[in-house]
């Protein structure tokens, strides 16, 4: 059958429509990765906790809002120029107003407050944060002096140049006593730093109920965090400011423990599986093809050792193996290819070559061979002909399992840590123990996308029956 | 004769395959200098067994590190320590047939042993209850409706069965796994999310038996669930091609009842192919065993692998690699002889 | 022997009988038509190239109809019993292999690769037959004995025999259970020419010792001729000749027969050998009018649009369907 | 060396081919085919002989022999007096050129992936034979050569589009193009209808007479062999055991078998189903299990004990184009029947 036909066949079924609709998908979104991602994404991004640092842990993805409760947004605020500038004589107060409603039920998950690269010359500038709720009043939880001059320095000085200054309020101490201020002094209500810990937002977003314990009446409306920069020098300044009011869910696929970003890694995950699942097939069909072509052919010693080679890698359970080579040679995706192609030829070697004896007993080969065709011409243009459609299908079926393999080796936590897959994203959920505490959007997605991926190739595979046989072609129609 | 030879012929590959495995799992440990690690691990506890007992006879602390590091010397020499690995090939093959390398770095023995072998050792039945349960259990469904299916190609059932199937073979153990914990252990509570019993388990024999089968039910689901589809569809498939051999046309032109048909002329027929792809399946459902295992925390060879790889305990790791090889030979050595025994023309006729 | 007549009722009449097959490429009429009578005791070969329905004929009179059969009607009696008029389950329990029985083309595919051939003759009489297992062991020795194969044939398998030793099991098989019509399809094309006497010499003797009625297909008309009475000629899914061995041999009347014959290599005789150019026809798309017209040298204006059915020969003792026939007999 | 008539060395020459084939067999036993015994064969320019004999005769190896598809174990197979069974695969591309084969299956033997044009072209492209446009042509001229007209319609169209009898016309063509001195055609017809046969075995005959190809013909059919080949050889478990004039051999067999095989074809005739026809007991026996002395003695209906199991028989001339190898011919197997019978035996004696 002529690859238009056998195209033909293949669409005419259910599953082979559904397949090549999946794949489709799977083939857009793979290529469309490579526009939006650094090729070194797994490591300077996906396992660099600090990236992720400002966003929420292990929150749901924000479309959760649309059913139940309503977590609050998150919001992220940079500004690389303030606001606005006040001079008072020969201070400069630069002022970064953040203006947002927070209309959820629940404050934010936590607050920080971000400043880049600092050049002063005579007097270190002062940072500090204010934030204004929708009653009136202004809390001043932020108040610090960048580093000053050190003996060994000589203007200008420098500061948080290589990753910017970056205050965690809702862990810091200096915050903690700054709200406790505030409430004594607008409240008047006493809580120590102690009883402040953990509630700082819920204070900060809240009104007391009463003036004992640290229970608060949620404060929705319009809150302006402003921050300010006071420097010394008209030569002195500062690179960029950040201010995030953590939210309850995030982004599309919300986000895991140490706050990443899910849709990303997820998105990441698509040309790598369809790379591994793919090239793996690729190279194991292209070997098994040409060994079991060899081998059917030739005959007498070649067939010999390649059957007893194949016939002892078919035999080995796969996954032990991988799993022992991996742990001792290193955790690399390359290899883990390398070795599902190296056990993955020898079973497609072992039917082609019982296929290849039935055609060289046929008269296409002897005929050919009358005509004085070379041995190679034979094998690989009539003989492989015969069976290609065969071979696609094997390869197309050999495709998931690659892909699975590697999904099983991750989530055994052998995965490559610098090219994040879903089966890693689902084994770190796992070992954290996301299936326990309810964290789904962390286990679910990745696993449907595997099943899918994997179940595009098993579609198509199907559809693939009644190409090889014909029989089957007949009693469908 | 020729019985006895084509299986001889087979044993002996599948110990050639065992040997293959050795010889592999040990070349990469020597190269990659692992096996140095793990002999001197051995050395080390030796060493500090003998530093008590010496301790106790030898009050002269020079003296003593004098004699130990002169018994640390014998034994490296002992363990080749002093040669290049590739000389104690042999040794370390022998070794790992025996299982014998040494103390788990972290991992204990139920009963606190830290000896590889003991820790090994004792997850192997917990293993085989959950492999051979749910392949016994996946092969009567999958022969029932492979051949339910059989004889209704085409029809909606068949194509709805065909998309199951697909389904089936795209899940991996581990997310399926997961899916019946989020369902049935934590939404619904119907089954515990894993372990081998409960805590504290329950008093008296039966009630103890009866815990562990419903500690046993989610892996076992899991494990049939991610194979009973593609076994159902091996065995359609290998039934309808028996089905259109001539010889079953015949059979019915004989006006044999269509049950007999069925059973004795497509069903029976198709076994030794049938067995054949059940042998070809059968590395699958060790892996997807493995990874059961750890899902449900299950403590068998599986789970025991999870451990191992997390705490990066080597000669566990190799026990294992090995262990699961053996077992898959073995089960596979079985499989090879029932379809010796399905097929007269194996039986009677040397390949 | 049962339902042997005394002559006047035929054991077998077909009147009409259609047969069509759903293809891609639409209906394919594989029998279209068919009428014969069959004594008791008689040998009817049916002869006609690849394609040209025989088989599917045969299968028809055996209700194994494949899956994709679209039409499949007309009269078949058997012993005075409507064969159309009964159920699937009884026409199973009553006329398959008990009074219609057959012996395939292919004998290596036709037995189960896997029990013993004594075995499978034997299922037949256990299953079919009500008989013991014992009795059964017995009856299959004596069938063992009928197509003169040895004892010890009983406990080989199939692959351990020859080819016509396995025909030999597939006759015996067909005997089980004293059908009064036995089919033969292609029963030797598949062995040598020696093995092929032989079995054609068993044929022969089990129809004079046992008067058992039979079907003969073959595409070969020399050996049809080994035990035929009746020889009827099939061609694109229609009876284009029918009458004694005698009339189609010696005399034949259709255009198509007389070609047929004249294009076998005679060991005998010099004689040029002859063939008829083109292919047959297109089965789900037939040329109107007599479907050889388009292949005929003696085509009429009349043959392409009117289709001829049996008209008498001038022996009187055949049917052809050739419009010649009626311009010799009108004129 | 064999000569022809006009005293030059013949065409094709077999001389005392035998091939054996080994075959691992249960255990550690190891069986020996013996598919061909020491056939000796030749064949002119625009000569026919058919191999006559039944599956597993060794008619097909001979064939394959003869075109150097299989190595001889033994014996020479000279092609213009250069001996083919020692030349390199790889410095055959001559005699590939020059001799080509028609093969039984026309279903198999053509590559269902390609075009009836690239099917024809092939041979044309292995042995760099002109340009793309000359090849055309070539491929147009051999197309034509075999009564597929118009060319032009059946150049992209694909075998299976074919009748059985149209595809075996391709393969002809295939084996034309290099306008080949010597075809092999095995059973070229025997998987045709009946109405077609004739058609290719005159396509065939005309082609000869026009290019004066030599065909070794090989079938199952002898009553073909009449009216395609002259001469005929019968082959009995890897041996030649009749050889002569094909009307001679059917009008008077001399070898047993020879006999045997023609009582068992069946010519249409109505007084057939009357007798039951004489046949040879039993079948062939494996040529991995040849019998001593005469391999045909287990089931030969005058065999001789102590002469026919013990010695093989000689090769004996009993006209000029008349070879038999049978005791019954041979001086000593003579002389015994002369014992036994109190009569000589001529050589074309009745035997029953």
């Amino acid at each position: 059958m002529r690859p238009g036909e056998a195209l033909r066949v293949v669409l005419r079924s259910g599953s082979g429509r559904m397949g090549i609709g999946l794949l489709a998908v799977l083939v857009f979104v793979s290529l469309l990765v490579p526009f939006f991602y650094p090729l070194d994404f797994g490591l300077r991004f996906w396992n660099n906790p600090i990236a992720w640092a400002d966003n929420p842990k292990a929150a749901p993805p924000a479309w959760t809002n649309l059913v139940g409760d309503q977590a609050p947004s998150h919001r992220v605020f940079d500004a690389e120029s303030p606001s606005q500038t006040v001079e008072t004589g020969p201070a400069t107060t630069r002022l970064y107003s953040f203006t947002f409603d927070h209309e959820s039920e629940s404050p934010p998950t936590f607050l920080s407050v971000s400043v880049g690269e600092v050049t002063f010359y005579d007097r270190p500038p002062v940072i500090s944060m204010t934030l204004e709720r929708p009653d009136g009043r202004a809390a001043t939880i932020l108040q610090e002096v960048v580093r000053g001059q050190r003996p060994d320095e000589t203007p200008p000085v420098t500061r948080f140049a290589d990753e910017p200054r970056r205050i965690y309020l809702t862990g810091d101490t200096n915050s903690l006593t700054a709200t406790s201020d505030f409430l004594q002094r607008e409240f008047d209500l006493r809580l120590t730093e102690a009883e402040l810990q953990g509630n700082l937002e819920t204070a900060l977003f809240g009104t007391p109920t009463g003036n004992e314990a640290a229970e608060f009446t949620p404060l929705t409306g319009e809150y302006t965090a402003t921050i300010r920069v006071i420097t010394y020098d008209a030569r002195d300044s500062v690179e960029s400011v950040r201010f995030v009011a953590a939210g309850g869910v995030f982004g599309l696929m919300g986000t895991d423990t140490q706050g990443r970003n899910l849709a990303t890694g997820l998105m990441f995950g698509f040309p790598v599986a369809l790379i591994i699942g793919i090239s793996t097939s690729v190279a194991a069909t292209i070997l098994g093809t040409f060994f079991g072509i060899l081998s059917g052919f030739s005959g007498g010693r070649t067939d010999t050792i390649i059957q007893r080679l194949a016939d002892v890698m078919t035999n080995i359970p796969l996954l032990p193996i991988l799993i022992f080579l991996i742990f001792v040679l290193g955790q690399k995706l390359w290899l883990v290819m390398t070795i599902l192609v190296i056990f993955g030829w020898p079973g497609l070697t072992i039917i082609l070559r019982s296929m290849v004896l039935q055609v060289r007993s046929g008269q296409l080969v002897e005929a050919t061979q009358a005509l004085g065709a070379s041995r190679w011409r034979i094998m690989f243009r009539h003989v492989f002909f015969q069976m290609a459609p065969f071979i696609v299908a094997q390869m197309i079926f050999f495709t998931p399992a690659a892909i699975l393999a590697e999904a099983g080796l991750s989530f055994l936590g052998l995965g490559d840590p610098s090219l994040p897959t879903w089966g890693q994203i689902l084994e770190q959920g796992f070992r954290t123990g996301a299936i326990f505490i309810g964290y789904w959007w962390w286990i679910l997605p990745p696993g449907i996308l595997i099943v899918i991926t994997a179940m595009t190739f098993v579609l198509l595979a199907l559809a693939m029956e009644p190409v090889l046989n014909p029989r089957l072609r007949e009693t469908a129609s | 004769m020729a019985l006895a030879y084509t299986l001889g012929l087979r044993a002996l590959s599948l110990v050639g395959v065992v040997l293959v495995v050795l010889v592999l799992v040990v070349v990469t440990l020597g190269a990659t200098g692992f096996s140095d690690r793990m002999l001197t691990a051995i050395v080390s506890e030796e060493m500090r067994g003998q530093r008590q007992a010496l301790a106790e006879t030898i009050r002269d602390p020079e003296r003593l590190e004098e004699t130990l590091r002169e018994r640390r010397v014998d034994l490296e020499e002992f363990y080749g320590l002093d040669d290049p690995w590739y000389t104690r090939l042999p040794a370390m093959v022998g070794r790992v047939l025996t299982l014998d390398l040494g103390s788990a770095r972290n991992l204990r023995s139920f009963d606190g042993s830290s000896r590889v072998t003991d820790i090994v050792l004792e997850r192997v039945p917990y293993s085989m209850m959950l492999v051979t349960t749910s392949l016994v259990i996946t092969a009567i469904i999958g022969l029932w409706l492979g051949a339910k299916l059989a004889t209704r190609v085409g029809t909606r059932s068949d194509r709805l069965a065909s998309y199951l199937a697909a389904a089936s073979n795209a899940l991996p153990a581990w997310w399926a796994g997961i899916l019946l914990i989020l369902v049935l252990s934590f939404q619904l509570r119907i089954f515990p999310s894993g372990g081998l019993y409960s805590s504290p388990p329950p008093d008296g024999e039966l009630l103890r038996f009866m815990d562990l089968l419903w500690h046993a039910a989610l892996p076992i689901l899991t494990l049939v669930l991610v194979s009973v589809g593609a076994w159902t569809y091996v065995v359609r498939t290998m039934l309808l091609n028996t089905a259109q051999e001539f010889h079953v046309t015949a059979a019915r032109a004989r006006g044999l009842p269509e049950g007999q048909v069925m059973r004795r002329h497509i069903l029976r027929v198709a076994a030794p192919p049938i067995a054949t792809n059940i042998i070809l399946a059968l590395t699958g459902s060790i892996g997807g065993a493995i990874l059961t295992e750890t899902v449900f925390n299950w403590p068998g060879m599986g789970r025991l692998y999870f451990d191992a790889i997390t705490t990066a305990d080597e000669a566990v790791i190799v026990a294992l690699t090995f262990m699961f090889t053996l077992m898959y030979v073995a089960a596979r050595f079985i499989l090879e002889v029932l379809y010796v025994v399905l097929d007269p023309r194996v039986r009677y006729t040397a390949q | 022997m049962n339902g042997r007549q005394a002559g006047g009722e035929p054991l077998l009449s077909i009147r009409d009988l259609r047969l069509s097959y759903a293809a891609d490429r639409g209906d394919v009429h594989a029998v279209d038509g068919v009428s014969f009578d069959l004594e008791a005791g008689k040998t009817l070969a049916i002869v006609g190239e690849s394609g040209s329905g025989k088989t599917s004929l045969a299968l028809a009179l055996l209700r194994l109809l494949p899956r994709n059969t679209s039409q499949f009607e007309g009269q078949i009696t058997l012993n005075g019993t409507d064969c159309m008029a009964l159920s699937d389950g009884d026409f199973r329990s009553r006329v398959r292999w008990r009074q219609i029985s057959m012996v395939f083309q292919g004998a290596t595919e036709s037995l189960n690769p896997i029990y013993k051939v004594g075995h499978q003759v034997r299922e037949v009489l256990t299953s079919r037959g009500g008989q013991s297992r014992s009795a059964a062991d017995e009856r299959t020795r004596e069938l063992l004995n009928l197509v003169r194969l040895p004892p010890e044939t009983f406990n080989r398998y199939p692959h351990e025999l020859s080819g016509g030793m396995k025909q030999r099991i597939a006759v015996a098989s067909a005997l089980a259970l004293d059908p009064a019509l036995v089919l033969l399809d292609e029963p030797t094309s598949a062995l040598d020419v020696g093995v092929q006497a032989q079995i054609m010499n068993l044929f022969k003797r089990l129809k004079s010792n046992l008067g058992i009625a039979s079907i003969f297909i073959s595409h070969d008309i020399a050996l049809a001729s080994d035990i035929a009475d009746y020889i009827a000629v099939m061609y694109a899914g229609r009876l284009v000749e029918i009458g004694p061995s005698e009339d189609i041999l010696g005399a034949p009347s259709h255009p198509y027969t007389q070609k047929l014959l004249a294009a076998i290599p005679r060991l005998r005789s010099d004689e040029p050998l002859e063939f008829i150019p083109g292919a047959p026809p297109d089965l789900s798309d037939p040329p109107t009018g007599c479907r050889f017209h388009p292949r005929c040298q003696f085509a009429m204006d009349r043959c392409r649009i009117e289709d001829p059915h049996g008209i008498p020969t001038p022996s009187g003792q055949s049917l052809a369907a050739c419009w010649l026939l009626d311009e010799a007999g009108s004129s | 060396m064999n000569m022809n008539t006009n005293g030059a060395a013949p065409m094709l020459d077999l001389q005392d081919v035998a091939m054996h084939f080994k075959s691992r067999g249960r255990g550690f036993h190891t069986t020996t085919v013996r598919a061909l015994d020491g056939v000796s064969l030749t064949l002119d320019r625009g000569e026919t002989i058919a191999i006559v004999g039944e599956s597993g005769c060794g008619k097909t190896t001979l064939g394959r022999v003869s075109l150097r598809l299989l190595e001889p174990t033994a014996g020479r197979v000279l092609f213009d007096n250069v001996d083919i069974t020692q030349v390199k695969e790889s410095n055959l591309k001559g005699f590939r050129r020059r001799a080509q084969g028609i093969f039984q299956d026309p279903f198999t033997s053509l590559d269902p992936y390609m075009t009836i044009r690239q099917i024809v072209e092939e041979p044309l492209i292995i042995h760099g034979v002109g340009s793309a446009s000359e090849r055309l042509e070539r491929v147009q001229w051999a197309l034509d050569e075999v009564r597929m007209r118009p060319a032009a319609d059946f150049l992209d169209r694909f075998p299976h589009l074919l009748s059985g009898g149209q595809r075996q016309r391709v393969g002809i063509a295939r084996a034309l193009t290099l306008t080949p001195e010597y075809i092999l055609a095995d059973e070229p017809v025997s998987m045709i209808d009946a109405s077609s046969r004739a058609e290719i075995l005159a396509l065939l005959s005309e082609l000869q007479e026009r290019y004066r190809i030599g065909y070794l013909y090989i079938t199952h059919d002898i009553a073909t062999a009449r009216h395609f080949a002259p001469t005929a050889a019968v082959m009995y478990l890897g041996r030649v055991v009749e050889q002569g004039p094909t009307v001679d051999l059917i009008n008077n067999p001399l070898h047993p078998y020879t006999q045997g095989l023609l009582n068992a074809v069946p010519e249409p005739d109505p007084a057939n189903r009357l007798a039951e026809r004489p046949v040879l007991p039993g079948e062939a026996p494996s040529p991995a299990n040849v019998p001593s002395g005469c391999r045909f003695h287990p089931r030969c209906p005058v065999f001789m004990e102590g002469l026919c199991d013990v010695v093989e028989p000689p090769l004996v001339q009993v006209e000029p184009d008349r070879t038999v190898e049978c005791h019954l011919y041979g001086a000593e197997g003579k002389e015994r029947v002369g014992r036994d019978t109190g009569k000589s035996v001529s050589g074309d004696a009745e035997i029953v």
